[in-house]
């Protein structure tokens, strides 16, 4: 258990270091440059130079990596070229946003889909399945931009039930904002976790051990409930942290359209205007996001799962 | 069909209030949003479209930092909200130019920093402006000081700002904008030369409260302000680029003011929600097409004037600014010093004159490629001109680009065809300035060579003559159109909505005077 | 040849017995027709502007109404079904391609080998979609083919981390050991023997990856990062209905719909194949 | 009558299907006795799992009971409301299934599944995991206490299958249906479980209805033995009778066939050629017809009915009629 | 020469030795029988004959030429001569090709192109009695007796001289068992092919082989002619394992020797003789560690052997 999450770990700190190195070099090979951003069309060339030489622009790719892992083995992440903050702060401080819209997402949309999956594996093929497939079907591909804006515009203006922009303060308000978000986000996941919960739990159903139980009259409910959805769940914790990666993505939709702070509209800014330190620094934040969130997710499995803590 | 969001009447509170005392009615005016309007909470809510992220007035990136700093910040002198551009006394009690070069001023002496940093000398003066010109400040803001030599400092309020050679622009962009803000000399050394997120001393009607990255800023009433007292206790900016969701705020009752899109005017004339009202303001902002030429396919003049006449402007404006805006004549918006009535091309697209001049050019089989910005209305503008050019046998190919690519365009040798915006300042001589041979392969992506061009450009930022300045700013115009690299699209507008307890105080382009906002009765 | 087609043929039987296959097949299969004949069904050129009658309301003439353009949003919606598959199709099929065999070499070749791959898998994964696609895009410049590659790009690590899966549970199966006994090359187990039982669950995986990447192509137009102007495609109708949904609902509607349905078309006729392919299930019949 | 506790009474079940309805069993009769171990003999596609399944009520959804009643103590479980059903699993009627590694939760440990199954108890929990405990000494597992806290994958297959043995017997049930118990394992281990079933047998005195195709297991460990084929009883009786004169060709044939049963080497083995026909598309007449070496013209065109040969004897094959002696 | 010669091959997992050192030879023509509980490593044995498992000691020649551990290159051409069957009847066979293209796999393999491949099924299903029209059925739709047919059907189509069979009977219910030994034991008279049979059903043995190896714990404990070790078994684990299976008559109440225990952990090996904790006949002398002898064609691991 211990190697194995040495090891886990150390793929971790490999996967982390690829994938930042590789955002490095492909956000350089992108045209466009912070400078000339940054000055507008007022920048003189004089002006560029020095802001260039200043940012370390002006040094050689593979230097700028270097000084940039120096960097960060000191736990700095550079300064941002705009308001010259530490790109740290700057991240660190729009990362619980989307934190808590992206757990707040999960926490919902995975509840709602592993009742609904495991309901319609309890009752397959009756018209309660199907209905239930139908609709959380159909919610898989709607894209969280126009369901959060549908939702706007009923749940915000219409109805006047939620606020409609920004994070809030405190944590009843800021709960009272992220239903929205965190809704339309979780809206596609419900569906998905649904299916897949359905899908495993009717297989685990089939397994001899449920009958087992069954045969020793073990309550139905007790018998999909622990029997079954503790394995059922398995596979859904996996899909569940690799998710993170895509929640990251649908969380700069929400956060375009709800006006909330987050690291997804962090990432988008920054690549757009050219701001490598702060790109560099919500890459590596978000991919360790992700790389936490599938070891987490490992975790739990073995957690979960006896069979995976000795197999390891 | 056309669905109208109208509020409904019980809110969620209500539901909940109406559910426990059984009377509906009671509950009606409790709906959750309301308080924003029901409640007279002394704090004012505007939209902004980005975040300010730097209290340093030299390292200003803009409009969106501009309305933080003059809030909190003093000048020698505002612009005045209105529909004309003037500007109007702030920290100076006395403002006169005795020679084209020399402009004489005296502060007020009830303005005094934070944090200790005591009053508001002529001293502070000096350091804010030659600090920005300073190249070790490396501030973007500089060329907006133009000739601007130093100030000579001639009593504790008093002094001379000194220019190398007359700058017309100094009455309408140096002082009143970002150049123009006065920070404290004691307070900026204090902190390193350099102001970071944080103000370090302010000295305007407003105090920076706080500031929550990409939420909100909040300005709190300046209680040591002995000026004009600003009507509301308390501002809160919100960064919301996407125009929709701005006015959904809105109309949710979490706004009190906001830029709309041109899409909505029609919507807003005819009533905004809420008993507010909609002002519709024109803009400083130009957009264009331009044509490299440089580029081997645009080298033929006649070509480029077959394209300009080919462009449809009254069908952009229709189906890209929803007919809410006006046809542009040049780079120069109306009311500004140099405006052109009307353009050399006419708006309307001449298909005849057009295949005319494409016969005489004596090209054939074109096609091209339209460089234009990943927003709905470049998009929408980009398909017009391409289904235009289509028309006198023309193909062209949209490229469209995120900012971040879209922006680095200028040493694009390749570029040929470009769909642009710029921004501007309430003076002639910024908008010329990108135009110049010098700015080849930097801003001037139409590579437009004209020393004529260069030569007025030169010489018009000094003359102060108005009307004869005018006429220069003019000719320039002239010569970018006459060039064939120049099709002139509009002006856009700025339409502005805003709540019914609010009386807005804007730029005559439409942006807010914070400071000046005050409240209806 | 002839076998494997009548192989088809059974799984084709074996959903349309299903209802919800049924039904999955028929929406794929209008979604399809539409796309290969849109521009004969289409009532108007999905490309011709009327900016005179620009949006209007739903109609006899416009069913769906019309865009900002006065372009038919029926006709765009028929013929953005065409592009939808055009970057659905070739990007969930090169990835798969990708993914399978990177997949079954993980799987089935040497262990260094399977590490590089799993990292190399693990790494695309752990970019967030979007911010992948904006460095992507900008590099490269939008179009069909810059979606199709991102798309490919970002789903190839599903399908590489299924099919390196399925992989190792065959490659001890004692058929594949038999092959071996018998002297069978690598490339034979892993063309004849393998992929064949491999491939079921991967193409089950691909029709419903398919609406997920039409929603997709959606969100990358929505940041102005989708195809190119004015090719019809779903993702630039929701665009184009996001920024006026106020004005004209119907062009969110338009844009919506069609996916709404792909979904569900796709996603039944998936898990309908599922149940087909499986056999598992197949046995039991 | 009183000391019957199971009767089969002319049981048939089908599965509906797609190719139309399996006739899983046919007619199937026999009973078990208080105490007594009753053995079946099949091969694949006998109908023994349809036969395990339909005592317990636990039936796939195609299932359909045509015909026939199953009573335990009197009562037909067919008609029984489902509550009643679950009353009576692992209580009265307990099961030990035949794949030992799949037979147990994965993710749950041993000790708390032994509590789940003990749901009907009034016991505090301490009391019953020592009754957990002592079940899994009484079925030789060494230091139970300790390995109520292990999860299944940490036994072996034989220690499974000796788990399941005292879960089934922790409610000293009074049938105990074992489904090939001892299939999967290893012959030595087989002997071991065999063995600890008969003691256990001796000491709780419950019924055991025992499932196997390995006639040595029966014939070591039953008193009577009931024969399947295809979905029907062919001969049922005393082992001893069964082994040593069988009455139905199939039984023979198939005692003849164990190479167990040959003593000496024999290069050449005894097979029945040909395979159980298709239940979805029965034949008519006897349905061994086509396998049997005897077959007259009258199994062609009647289904021989289960005589009574002698007490306790039956055999459904019309070579018993004394016109065919004659 | 014998025709495959085995010399104390080893093969471990890691810390976990599978195979301790197995030797044995088997003659053309000649049927050996591996014996042993799971876990014994039988199935290990054959694999690593065939190149399937690895082995990292010893020695295994096939026809004098050394194969362990050989490329796939060198045992190519030597897998027309050596073929396998394997437990599982049905899941040995490719499931989405038919039982055409299975049984002729090994022409295509063995790139004998020129072959009449249809001919050749037509052969081969005739020879193991399968009707014909099998060729176009897919494994799935074959009853475990018919697909174990086709699995001989394929082994034999190269008309091997060694087939390794890993269970051949696993799985098969006693009526089709016979079949299927018969069948082998016929070709194997017809073509004169030698067999490694696997099994742990000693009743099969004791018709099918010439030979036997007892295994336990990845080490054979006694080999001798079947019909010695079925008459007077030496050791203590073949005794056990003899009387271990119950026969099909109510009335023959053997007497039974009463194994301890289950198998050790490959993991734990037991120190001195292995066996020694689960033996009713350990003695003292059993703590040491016994040696392979050999006396007269038997071969005996034990310190304590019965008489």
């Amino acid at each position: 258990m211990l190697s194995f999450a040495t090891r886990r770990f150390g793929l971790s700190l490999l996967i982390l270091f690829v994938a930042v190195t590789v955002m490095f070099l492909m956000i350089r090979a992108v045209p466009g440059d912070p400078v000339q951003i940054m000055l507008g069309p007022r920048a003189t060339p004089e002006l560029q130079a020095q802001l260039t030489a200043a940012l370390g622009l002006d040094q050689p790719i593979w230097k700028q990596l270097l000084i940039f892992y120096g960097n960060l083995l000191q736990g700095d992440l550079g300064t941002d070229v705009f308001s010259g903050r530490s790109v740290t702060d700057i991240v660190f401080q729009q990362l619980p946003f989307t934190l808590e819209l992206i757990f707040a997402s999960i926490l919902w949309s995975a509840s709602l889909g592993i009742a609904l999956g495991a309901y319609a594996a309890a009752h397959p093929n009756t018209l309660i399945d199907r209905i239930a497939a139908a609709i959380s079907v159909s919610f898989v591909a709607a894209p969280a931009f126009v369901v959060a804006l549908l939702a706007l515009l009923v749940f915000a203006v219409h109805l006047q039930w939620f606020p409609a922009i920004g994070a809030g303060e405190g944590f009843w308000d800021r709960l009272d904002h992220l239903v929205l978000p965190a809704f339309a986000i979780g809206l596609s996941w419900v569906g998905y976790i649904a299916r897949l919960v359905r899908a495993s739990m009717l297989e685990v159903m089939g397994e001899s051990h449920v009958r087992t139980a069954r045969a020793f009259g073990i309550a139905e409910r007790r018998v999909v409930m622990v029997y079954a959805l503790r394995i059922a769940i398995l596979p859904v914790v996996t899909v569940i942290g690799v998710g993170m990666g895509f929640l990251l993505s649908s969380a700069v939709f929400a956060e375009i359209v709800f006006a909330r702070p987050g690291l997804g509209k962090l990432v988008i800014d920054s690549i757009t205007t050219r701001n490598y330190p702060i790109v560099m620094g919500s890459v590596l934040i978000s991919t360790a996001l992700f790389v936490v969130s599938t070891a987490l997710a490992d975790l739990i499995n073995a957690l979960l799962d006896p069979r995976a803590r000795t197999a390891h | 069909m056309k669905i109208e969001w109208t509020k409904a009447n019980v809110g969620r509170r209500g539901f909940l209030k109406g559910a426990t005392a059984l009377g509906a009615a009671t509950a009606l005016p409790m709906g959750w949003a309301n308080r924003a309007f029901a409640a007279d909470d002394g704090v004012l809510r505007v939209r902004a479209y980005g975040d300010a992220q730097n209290m340093d007035p030299a390292h200003s990136v803009g409009v969106v930092e501009e309305e933080v700093h003059a809030s909190i910040y003093n000048k020698l002198i505002q612009y005045k909200p209105g529909e004309e551009w003037g500007w109007q006394m702030d920290a100076a009690t006395m403002i006169e130019q005795v020679d084209p070069t020399h402009i004489k001023f005296a502060l007020r002496d009830d303005i005094g920093f934070t944090n200790g940093f005591g009053a508001m000398t002529a001293e502070d003066v000096k350091f804010s402006m030659e600090r920005i010109v300073d190249d070790a400040t490396d501030s973007p803001n500089k060329p907006d000081l133009g000739p601007f030599s130093h100030v000579d400092v001639t009593s504790e309020r008093e002094g001379t700002i000194v220019l190398n050679k007359p700058f017309a622009p100094i009455w309408s962009i140096a002082l009143p904008y970002i150049t123009g803000n006065i920070v404290s000399k004691a307070a900026v050394e204090a902190a390193g030369g350099r102001i970071g997120a944080d103000p370090v001393a302010e000295s305007g009607p407003y105090l920076r409260d706080s500031w929550s990255p990409k939420e909100k800023t909040v300005l709190k009433r300046n209680p040591d302000w002995k000026g004009d007292a600003p009507s509301w206790d308390t501002v809160e900016i919100y960064p919301i680029d996407d125009e929709n969701t701005a006015e959904i705020a809105f109309e949710a009752g979490e706004l009190d003011v906001t830029r709309v899109s041109l899409g909505s005017v029609e919507r807003y004339r005819a009533g905004v929600p809420n008993g507010g009202s909609l002002v519709e303001k024109p803009s400083l902002y130009y957009v264009w097409m331009g044509m490299n030429v440089e580029h081997p396919k645009l080298q033929n003049q006649k070509l480029r004037q077959a394209i300009q006449h080919a462009v449809d402007v009254p069908s952009i404006l229709e189906a890209a600014y929803f007919g809410a805006a006006e046809a542009a004549t040049g780079i120069i918006a109306p009311g500004l010093a140099g405006h052109r009535a009307s353009s050399l091309v006419p708006p309307a697209a001449n298909f005849e004159k057009a295949a005319q001049l494409l016969a005489e050019s004596g090209e054939t089989n074109v096609t091209l490629t339209l460089d234009t910005l990943n927003k709905t209305t470049f998009t929408t503008t980009a398909q017009i001109i391409q289904a235009t050019l289509a028309q006198i046998g023309i193909t062209v190919e949209v490229n469209v680009l995120e900012s971040g690519a879209f922006w680095a365009s200028g040493d694009n040798e390749n570029l040929q065809l470009v769909l642009n915006r710029f921004s501007m300042t309430p003076d002639p001589y910024y908008a010329t300035s990108w135009f110049t041979p010098e700015q080849i392969g930097k801003w001037n992506w139409e590579r437009f060579n004209s020393p004529e061009f260069n030569e007025i450009h030169e010489s018009a930022a000094a003359e102060t003559d108005i009307a004869k300045r005018a006429e220069m700013y003019q000719r320039a115009q002239d010569l970018m159109e006459e060039s064939g690299a120049y099709r002139f699209i509009t002006h856009e507008a700025t339409p502005v909505i805003h709540s019914a307890r609010v009386i807005p105080a804007l730029r005559p382009d439409g942006l807010s005077l914070l400071r000046y906002f005050g409240k209806a009765t | 040849m002839e076998k494997s087609r009548s192989e088809l043929g059974q799984i084709i039987i074996g959903v349309a017995r299903d209802p919800l296959g049924l039904m999955g097949l028929i929406i794929v299969g209008v979604i399809v027709f539409c796309a290969i004949f849109a521009y004969w069904i289409v009532p108007y050129d999905p490309i011709a502007m009327d900016i005179k009658s620009r949006l209007q309301g739903p109609s006899a003439a416009h069913l769906l109404g019309t865009d900002q353009l006065g372009r038919d949003t029926f006709s765009r919606v028929i013929a953005g079904g065409q592009v939808a598959l055009k970057v659905a199709l070739p990007a969930v099929f090169g990835a798969m391609a990708i993914g399978l065999t990177l997949g079954m070499i993980a799987g089935y070749g040497p262990k260094w080998l399977d590490n590089l791959l799993m990292l190399f898998f693990d790494t695309i994964r752990s970019f967030p979609t979007v911010m992948f696609a904006l460095a992507v895009v900008a590099l490269i410049g939008p179009s069909l083919q810059t979606v199709v590659f991102v798309v490919m790009a970002t789903s190839i690590p599903t399908y590489g981390r299924v099919a390196r899966t399925q992989t190792l549970t065959l490659r001890n199966s004692e058929f594949i050991l038999a092959e071996r006994s018998m002297g069978a090359s690598m490339a034979r187990i892993l063309g004849v023997h393998m992929l064949p039982n491999i491939i079921g669950v991967l193409a089950v995986l691909a029709a419903m990856d398919i609406p997920t990447v039409i929603a997709l192509e959606a969100g990358l137009s929505f940041l102005g990062l989708g195809v190119k102007p004015p090719t019809p495609s779903w993702g630039a109708l929701l665009k184009d209905g996001y920024s006026l949904i106020r004005q004209t609902p119907w062009l969110v509607v338009g844009g919506g719909l069609p996916i709404i349905l792909a979904t569900l078309g796709f996603t039944f006729l998936g898990e309908s194949l599922r149940d087909v392919v499986d056999p598992k299930l197949r046995k039991q019949r | 009558m009183t000391d019957t506790l199971l009767e089969i009474d002319h049981l048939s079940v089908d599965y509906e299907t797609g190719r139309g309805d399996l006739k899983a069993l046919r007619d199937i009769t026999f009973d078990v006795n208080k105490g007594e171990i009753v053995g079946i003999v099949g091969e694949s596609g006998c109908g023994k799992s349809t036969l395990i399944s339909s005592i317990l009520r636990l039936t796939a959804p195609n299932t359909r009971f045509r015909e026939g009643e199953i009573r335990f103590k009197g009562q037909d479980l067919l008609q029984s409301s489902e509550r009643h059903m679950r009353e009576l699993r692992g209580a009265d009627i307990s099961i030990v299934f035949q794949d030992p590694m799949q037979t147990h939760n994965p993710v749950l440990t041993i000790g708390q599944q032994m509590l789940d199954i003990q749901h009907r108890s009034k016991q505090s929990k301490p009391d019953k995991l020592a009754h957990a405990a002592k079940m899994l000494g009484a079925v030789g597992i060494p230091d139970p206490e300790a390995r109520l806290k292990q999860y299944p994958h940490e036994f072996s297959g034989g220690m499974r299958q000796r788990i399941a043995i005292a879960m089934a017997l922790m409610s000293e049930p009074d049938l105990l249906i074992a489904d090939e118990p001892t299939t999967a394992l290893d012959a030595t281990l087989e002997v071991q479980i065999i063995e600890r079933l008969q003691e256990l047998q001796r000491e709780f005195h419950c019924a055991i209805l025992f499932i196997s195709h390995h006639l040595g297991v029966i014939a070591e460990l039953c008193e009577r033995v009931v024969v399947m084929y295809a979905g029907a009883v062919v001969e049922s009786g005393e082992v001893r009778e069964i082994f040593h004169n069988p009455k139905h060709p199939y039984t023979r044939r198939l005692i003849e066939c164990d190479p167990g049963h040959i003593k000496e080497r024999a290069r050449v083995l005894p097979t029945i050629p040909g395979e159980v026909p298709d239940l979805a598309n029965l034949p008519g007449g006897c349905i061994f017809r086509d396998r049997c070496d005897q077959a007259m013209a009258r199994c062609a065109t009647e289904v021989p009915p289960l005589d009574q040969l002698k007490e306790g004897h039956h055999a459904a094959c019309w070579l018993n009629h004394e016109e065919v002696t004659t | 020469m014998s025709l495959l010669n085995v010399v104390d091959l080893k093969t471990s997992y890691g810390p976990v030795n599978v195979l301790a050192g197995v030797s044995f030879t088997v003659q053309p023509g000649e049927t050996y029988a591996l014996v042993g509980e799971s876990g014994s490593g039988k199935t290990t044995v054959i694999r690593a004959i065939a190149g399937l498992a690895p082995a990292q000691d010893g020695s295994v020649t096939f026809e004098g030429q050394e194969i362990r551990g050989a490329p796939e290159r060198v045992m190519r051409p030597l897998r027309k001569d050596m073929a396998m069957m394997f437990q599982d009847p049905v899941g040995s066979l490719s499931p989405r090709l038919t039982i055409r293209s299975l049984i002729t796999e090994p022409y295509r393999i063995q790139g004998m192109k020129d072959k009449d491949l249809d001919a050749e099924a037509k052969r081969l299903l005739e020879m193991v009695n399968l009707p014909t029209h099998f060729a176009d059925r897919y494994p799935y739709q074959l009853s475990g007796g018919q697909a174990r047919r086709v699995g001989v059907a394929r082994a034999l189509a190269l008309e091997p001289k060694l087939i390794l069979a890993d269970e051949p009977t696993a799985g098969l219910d006693v009526s089709v068992q016979g079949e299927l030994l018969n069948l082998l034991n016929d070709l194997r008279e017809r073509l004169g092919l030698a067999m490694v049979i696997i099994t742990h059903n000693l009743s099969v043995v004791r018709h099918v082989a010439d030979r036997m190896g007892i295994m336990y714990l990845g080490r054979l404990v006694e080999e001798g002619t079947t019909e010695t070790i079925f008459r007077d078994p030496r050791h203590p684990y073949t005794r056990c394992l003899l009387s271990a299976n119950p026969e099909p008559d109510p009335d023959a109440r053997l007497e039974r020797i009463a194994l301890k225990g289950e198998p050790p952990s490959l993991l734990k090996r037991p120190s001195g003789c292995e066996f020694r904790e689960r033996c009713p006949f350990a003695k003292d002398i059993c703590t040491q560690t016994p040696e392979w002898e050999v006396d007269g064609g038997h071969g005996l691991r034990c310190l304590a052997p019965l008489s």
